[in-house]
């Protein structure tokens, strides 16, 4: 097995200078010609490890070996030149750039002091051709889908000629259809003689995808296994450390209460392709909660920007607490008793270097509760943050850190007991539990149906159809902006059943 | 305004034009790098300082543009020193470098020539003009664009070569790469630093030509402060221009007919102080028009 | 005047460069008994006008009495809350004499002045309010550079009058300004008081460059006067003004220049641009400065008033170059000659821009416009 | 305050020490009394009343520029009409005590208010436009500034000109809208006192009040701003106005704490400094006072050194473009290395200090 190793980690230990100790003595092989997947939750130390294998950073102590002999990969070019790519978690493409420029970046094909862009663009097609990813070489790719970028990733890694090929949570970020897809392509790598290190921390992917999997837990190597060898208890076992796996959130029978935010006749033309909608019918009741399925650019963000007051209507009838939000702003929303957890908890979510006070009490921040005449009061912000904390098991060094020292488990923990502490009518909650651990899910799956249990009417739009099938009362899919499927029980849909319908192939709505 | 004066006026706005073309372009090549250049007018200073010195003291105005060139450089390359080694701020280190490079010129000024103000004593050479055969012939066209300073042409010509530079070049494509995702970059093994360095370094290397068009072209000899904000006025050309060579320079060439336009109104019997404001508020105005477009277009393109 | 000047300022400025490896020098010693003097520049040094004319007058005081006196220049920048407690700092430091130049010292000077009755000064530019016996320990010198201004517009429009310019080059002339400020629109007054006197229905384009560092803008306002028929040009716009001697090289054309003899200045390095520069107009701040040192020594400088320098005094006055006996005609040259004794002898009054109005000023601009 | 707290500050006063002397120590030996030009510039300032005054007189104002600067930037706006803003201040007021009939008592007060509104136009115009057009706001102000100059310059020219002063000035300012002088000996007026409430209730209003908290959201992440329902282009427009009032309100008292006439006829600078005060003091208003009075501590020392030594105004001018390149220099301030040092603390401590949430 170790003879036939491609690369074998020998000991590798690595500490950071603040004193954080990210790896302590990994060591595991990866053989050749496999999808081995490495697994276990964030903080875990996978990204510090593939990091490592990369090149972007150095070992404290230990080494690594490539066809066992010993490699000291200083940079990602250096990577590059010993046959190893990486499909980051964020994409690392330049959106003005076109498909080709990007995936020959640093390598470009010349005619004289110029890119040769026919050259350039047969070589792509070439590419596209071998590895079955079809792409369009001349297009921007900031007009590219989110799936077809990771297919322009992956042909990048590949147009170096590499025998490695590492992909960082790359289902992040897909629906399942296009999971599915991804999959299939990855096989197909595997058996053209590639070597596939798979980073997952979701452990259905992880088995349809992997034969060998290694499980990583602060920083140690707690598991390394054929998963044949694994049943899925044992694996999860591994993955969360002792703890059982977490129970599915119970189901309680509870009566649907009024009609709480209700579409008719809905469309908005304008805005980029995925945030278009037309003639949506939906209504969302007190206590329910309605799953929105669809692949990226499906209109589900053009639903969310409608009923978050981020866009206006430009037809149809809105109605939300009685009041009219046709063209409502978000304020209005707010104010009506909306609360929303933003897909990119970045972008939309969180002001990163704030403190978690600040992030914690923003738009709370005008409550009396807060204020100390025309002042606000510090010492209560800083108490209802400590509240926060607690309640919601944020780790944290403290209510004054700034939101960027949490990981981003706890950072959307704190920023879930945000929104949940404005006491809403309504939820939206979009994406609720992408790219975090499997405990902090399930804390805020708890937390969710807790809130519907009391009234609260949520509007789940995820790419996760296990969350979707766990959470949701009722699921509607959304194609092309429209509404092309209604589900109004979940007993006995499976995710086979809603796929059709999320890539446009079926329609009953 | 019969068609010799429309003819006169393109060539007046041509000229006026050049200097800050040339900039602009300096500050777009960094800019696209994403370090932007806000020294870009103590490059030009220290330019067109360069260009008058060494050409009087070799007697060869090739020399003197090549000081010109390797001083803008050189402080394009302190500057991105400063940003990378020393980790200053770039904007703060970019005024730092305006202030220097008018204290130093003044004060090497007085050291070369006794005078603090004007270097009329020094024999500096200047860069010939050149009349296009054939074209120069032509009655309105020729007095438009023939006879104009070498480096008026240079700048012109300058601009669809930075553009196919930015667009068709590996090197070009990278530097741009750089600037909007340097992250993708350093992944494709581009050093992103080393890029920024040489952006700025080229980037002065503009700033530097433009002020030696003020010193041994526009006028022989090198005074005092002599460029005179026109660096601030490339800045916001390149922000006019929308990111492309093409556009900076037609933006550049936008301000320097506000420019041109305000000098021929000079003795219209309007007060010069608001003449004078003309150059500034037809950038203010071109960047509203501009904002107010993109959103239309924007709006149209989503209907 | 502006040449070779080598002073102790420009030796331990030198030395000043050494240590950034650009040249080298040796230092001074000081000298027993010397007469210390200062001046104050409030503003920049280089804007070939009163304040480097100022420095060059101290380089002549140096010249004259070497180790007899002790000069320093203090520039102290265009911010003029540094202006007062400059002055109250040297007010303290034993000086002599401290120079100030521009009218903009009125109101600190005022103030220092009253404050250091025994502390000598001498205002250059510029007058205090002398009624009621106040500031007697202040010299004030003022410039009748509208005097010198009435002959270069003479001149200019002498020029034209005589078809000493080519008849297709336009009849009028062009007075190309730094600021729309008082200072230089006394060169202006004169300026068209003197081309009236020539030609009474003269057109005068004016030009105002805004800055006085923007040799390029210059030279592009004067090409637009030149273009528009103005045969003759007359600059005072500091280093911009310059700009107007390279658009008369440029369009063969003639040009007057301002304060000190700048044909002499440029001929060495620019032989073709010279020819252009049929004379220039002499404001010899210069001159007023060592003249009030040699008083001073003597002990003859009036404090408590303020002087008036002209062409009497040789502080104002018309460059007699060899392009000007060159290029003016013989009737010319005494018109200009006679013009000078008038006024010299009180029988021609020239109007003064300085207690004028914007809109007398305006109105007289308008009615000489092309 | 602990010593841990302390410790950025100290590191970045010795290091601006360290520059400070590197760069004068050669500049001072090229005289002939190195020493003497050494300390007039270190201690000269200290030497006398009148000097420690003259620091107070010009931090006065960059403290304001400065204050205006920090609101702005903390609120996501490189606006740099500051200086356009103090300029038309200083007018506006000169203007506003020449022009209206005021009763004594209300001069100041109603001329330093109507100068805080004329001048604030060139920050609000930048930001009313970056708000609802999403123009650059740096180029708008930067070219806004210098038609604020001309215009500046049309007005005193044909409104304001004392045809009796000989120079391009205004009409004497009248006594009564005069800053009281407070400090005798010094030139201290009554604005100092105002700069310093204002960078106090400054800190207050982005720390400890609503609108400030609006703004520092939307500076550090504008589409969280969004999220949260904040009106994005009102804290926009309220912060560049608060910006261009306080930076024209500091025109305003420079001129009647100052000045006898208004007589500008450039864009005086001292927003520029203020940009640099503000930088230096990374946008906290508590910090601006240090950083002002440093900066204005420099300033007198180097003129000091040019008023008593053959040390040219240029060489002045060299000294502080470097200390403003070095004083950002953040590798050499922010080394953590040294920042231990100064702290005191093993790097155990240090990591108690700079948590990474993978350590728990």
């Amino acid at each position: 097995m170790t003879s036939n190793a491609l690369v074998a980690f020998e000991a590798i230990s690595k500490a950071y200078g603040n004193g954080t100790r990210a790896l302590t003595e990994v060591s595991f092989s990866v053989a050749r010609g496999v999808i081995h997947a490495i697994s276990g939750e964030n903080g875990a130390g996978k990204s510090t490890l593939m990091k490592i294998l990369f090149g972007l950073e150095q070992p404290s102590s230990g080494r690594l070996l490539l066809d066992g002999g010993v490699a000291e990969i200083r940079s990602p070019a250096a990577a590059v030149e010993q046959g190893i790519g990486m499909v980051h978690q964020h994409f690392t493409l330049v959106p003005s750039l076109t498909v080709a420029e990007n995936i020959f970046l640093g390598q470009e094909q010349r005619s004289g002091i110029f890119v040769d862009r026919e050259k350039t663009s047969r070589r792509v097609a070439a590419l596209s051709k071998r590895f079955n990813l079809a792409v369009d070489p001349d297009a921007r790719v900031s007009t590219l889908s989110v799936a077809a970028q990771q297919k322009v990733e992956i042909l990048k890694a590949l147009s170096r000629d590499i025998r490695l090929l590492i992909l960082d949570e790359p289902t992040a970020v897909l629906s399942p259809p296009e999971t599915e897809e991804l999959f299939t392509r990855l096989r197909h790598l595997r058996d053209a003689g590639l070597t596939i290190l798979f980073i997952s921390h979701k452990l259905r992917e992880v088995r349809a995808l992997a034969s060998h999997v290694t499980v990583l837990r602060a920083g140690r190597v707690v598991g390394d296994a054929q998963l044949a060898d694994l049943d899925n208890d044992a694996l999860s076992r591994l993955v969360m450390g002792g703890a059982t796996s977490v129970a599915r959130p119970v189901r309680a029978s509870r009566s649907v209460g009024a009609p709480l935010v209700a579409l008719k006749n809905v469309s908005q033309s304008r805005g980029r392709p995925g945030e278009r909608v037309s003639n949506l019918d939906l209504t969302i009741y007190a206590g329910e909660v309605v799953g929105v399925a669809g692949v990226d650019g499906g209109g589900q963000q053009g639903l969310v920007a409608l009923l978050s007051g981020r866009k206006a209507a430009e037809s149809g009838t809105i109605v939300f607490g009685g009041r009219d939000m046709k063209s409502g702003s978000t304020r209005d929303w707010r104010s009506a008793g909306l609360a929303h957890l933003p897909a990119d908890r970045h972008k939309d979510g969180s002001a990163m270097s704030m403190s978690l006070v600040d992030n914690a009490v923003a738009g709370a921040h005008r409550k009396p509760a807060y204020r100390m005449g025309a002042l606000l009061d510090r010492r209560k912000m800083v108490e209802a943050t400590r509240d926060m904390i607690s309640e919601y098991g944020v780790r944290s060094p403290g209510p004054e850190a700034p939101l960027s020292a949490l990981s981003g488990g706890n950072a959307q923990k704190l920023i879930a007991a945000r929104e949940f502490a404005s006491a809403p009518s309504f939820l939206i909650a979009d994406e609720p539990t992408r790219g975090i651990d499997i405990a902090a899910a399930a804390f805020l799956h708890e937390r969710m149906r807790n809130m519907a249990g009391t009234g609260v009417g949520i509007l789940l739009v995820t790419s996760d159809l296990d969350e979707l099938l766990t959470l949701s009362d009722r699921i509607v899919v959304m194609f092309g902006g429209r509404i092309v499927a209604r589900f109004d029980t979940i007993d006995g849909l499976t995710p086979d059943r809603l796929g059709p319908f999320m890539l446009g192939l079926e329609e009953t709505a | 305004m019969d068609a010799s004066s429309v003819a006169e006026f393109v060539a007046v706005a041509l000229r006026v034009s050049t200097p800050l073309t040339l900039a602009a372009l300096g500050v777009l090549i960094s800019t696209r790098a994403g370090v932007l250049n806000i020294g870009i007018e103590g490059m030009m200073l220290a330019g067109a300082f360069a260009g008058v010195v060494v050409s009087a003291f070799t007697g060869s105005a090739l020399l003197g543009l090549a000081a010109a060139i390797l001083i803008g450089a050189a402080l394009g390359a302190l500057l991105a020193t400063a940003v990378h080694v020393a980790k200053a701020d770039l904007i703060l280190s970019g005024i730092a470098i305006n202030i220097a490079a008018a204290a130093g010129t003044t004060l090497l000024l007085f050291l070369i020539t006794g005078s603090k103000g004007v270097s009329s004593s020094l024999p500096s050479k200047t860069l010939p003009t050149i009349d296009i055969p054939l074209l120069g012939d032509l009655p309105l066209v020729g007095m438009a664009v023939s006879g104009h300073h070498i480096l008026t042409y240079t700048a012109f010509l300058a601009a669809p070569l930075v553009a196919l530079f930015l667009t068709r070049t590996p090197v070009g494509i990278r530097l741009r790469a750089v600037g909007e995702k340097p992250e993708a970059a350093a992944a494709a093994g581009v050093n992103v630093r080393r890029y920024q360095f040489w952006a700025l370094a080229a980037s002065g290397a503009f700033g530097g030509v433009a002020g030696a068009f003020l010193s041994m072209g526009y006028v022989s000899w090198f005074g005092q402060n002599m460029t005179a904000g026109r660096g601030f006025i490339a800045l916001a050309a390149e922000v006019m221009g929308g990111g492309s060579a093409l556009g900076t320079m037609l933006s550049a060439v936008v301000l320097g007919t506000a420019e041109t336009i305000s000098i021929t109104m000079q003795g219209g019997g309007l007060p010069s102080e608001l003449v004078q404001t003309v150059p500034y508020i037809v950038p203010i105005l071109a960047l509203l028009v501009h904002a107010m477009r993109r959103r239309r277009i924007a709006r149209k393109s989503a209907a | 005047m502006n040449g070779n000047r080598v002073t102790r300022r420009t030796v331990s400025t030198g030395i000043f460069a050494l240590a950034l490896g650009l040249a080298a020098g040796v230092p001074v010693a000081r000298a027993q008994g010397a007469k210390k003097i200062v001046l104050l520049v409030s503003g920049n040094l280089g804007d070939r006008s009163f304040f480097d004319s100022g420095v060059a007058g101290f380089d002549e005081i140096k010249k004259q009495h070497g180790e007899g006196v002790e000069i320093k220049v203090i520039e102290m920048g265009f911010d003029q809350t540094k202006w007062l407690p400059t002055l109250e700092d040297v007010s303290e430091q034993g000086y002599d004499l401290i120079y100030v130049i521009t009218f903009q010292m009125v109101d600190p000077l005022a103030d220092v002045a009253a404050r250091y009755p025994d502390q000598k000064y001498v205002l250059i530019d510029g007058t205090m309010d002398y009624a009621g016996g106040q500031f007697g320990n202040v010299y004030s010198v003022l410039f009748k550079q509208n005097e010198g201004s009435y002959l270069a517009g003479m001149l200019a429009a002498g020029l034209v009058r005589d078809g000493a310019v080519a008849t297709d080059q336009g009849a009028a002339l062009g007075f190309l300004g730094g600021l729309d400020i008082p200072v230089i629109n006394d060169f202006l007054i004169g300026y068209i008081e003197g081309a009236q006197s020539v030609t009474p229905d003269v057109k005068i384009a004016i030009s105002y460059a805004n800055s006085f560092d923007d040799s390029a803008k210059g030279k592009e306002l004067a090409l637009a006067q030149y273009r528009s028929g103005v045969a003759i040009g007359f600059a005072a716009a500091g280093t911009a003004g310059l700009g107007q001697f390279a658009a008369a090289k440029e369009v063969g054309k003639l040009a007057i220049g301002c304060n000190s003899d700048e044909e002499a200045a440029i001929r060495p390095t620019d032989a073709e641009m010279a020819d252009k520069i049929v004379s220039s107009m002499l404001k010899r701040v210069d001159v007023s400065v060592a003249r009030a040192f040699e008083l001073f020594l003597s002990e003859e400088l009036p404090f408590g008033s303020a002087e008036v320098l002209g062409i009497v005094e040789g502080a104002i006055g018309l460059a007699q170059t060899d392009n000007f006996k060159k290029i003016a005609s013989e009737q010319l040259k005494s018109d200009i000659a006679s013009a000078e004794a008038a006024i010299v002898g009180g029988k021609t009054t020239v109007s003064s821009a300085f207690g004028m109005d914007t809109n007398a000023l305006s109105a007289l601009r308008d009615s000489v416009r092309p | 305050m602990s010593r841990k707290a302390l410790a950025p500050a100290i590191v970045t006063i010795v290091i601006l020490a360290i520059v400070v002397i590197t760069v004068m120590l050669p500049l001072a030996l090229t005289t002939q009394d190195p020493v003497g030009v050494l300390e007039t510039f270190l201690f000269g300032p200290f030497r006398n009343l009148r000097y420690l005054g003259n620091i107070v007189e010009m931090a006065t104002p960059t403290m304001l520029c400065g204050l205006a600067v920090a609101l702005m930037f903390r609120s996501g706006m490189f606006n740099l009409g500051v200086e356009g803003a103090f300029y038309l201040g200083g007018l506006g007021t000169v203007a506003a005590a020449l022009l209206l009939p005021m009763p004594w008592w209300a001069a100041a007060p109603v001329a330093l208010a109507a100068g805080a509104v004329i001048g604030s136009t060139v920050c609000v115009l930048p930001g009313v436009m970056r708000a609802h057009f999403d123009t650059s706001e740096l180029v708008t102000s930067l070219m806004l500034n210098f038609v604020a100059l001309f215009v500046g310059l049309f007005v005193l020219n044909y409104f304001l000109r004392d045809p009796a002063a000989g120079a391009m000035a205004s009409y004497k300012i009248p006594l009564e809208a005069q800053l009281p002088r407070i400090v005798p000996g010094t030139r201290i007026h009554l604005g100092t006192v105002l700069a310093l409430l204002a960078c106090i209730g400054g800190a207050i209003y982005l720390f400890r009040t609503a609108g400030g908290f609006e703004a520092r959201l939307v500076g550090s992440n504008p589409s969280f701003a969004a999220h949260l329902g904040l009106p994005l282009r009102r804290v926009m427009v309220r912060s560049a106005a608060l910006g261009g009032l306080i930076a024209a309100f500091a025109g305003g008292i420079e001129m009647l704490g100052l000045y006898t006439r208004f007589s500008w006829q450039a864009l005086p600078g001292t927003g520029w400094v203020g940009v640099t005060v503000a930088i230096l003091a990374r946008d906290n208003p508590l910090l601006l006072i240090p950083s002002a009075l440093f900066l204005a501590y420099l300033q007198v020392g180097g003129d000091l050194v040019g008023r008593n030594f053959d040390v040219p105004i240029e060489g002045v001018g060299l000294i502080n473009a470097l200390v403003l390149l070095i004083a950002t220099a953040a590798a050499i301030i922010r080394n953590p290395m040294l920042l231990r040092l100064v702290s005191g603390e093993r790097s155990a401590g240090l990591t108690k200090s700079l948590p990474k949430a993978e350590a728990h």
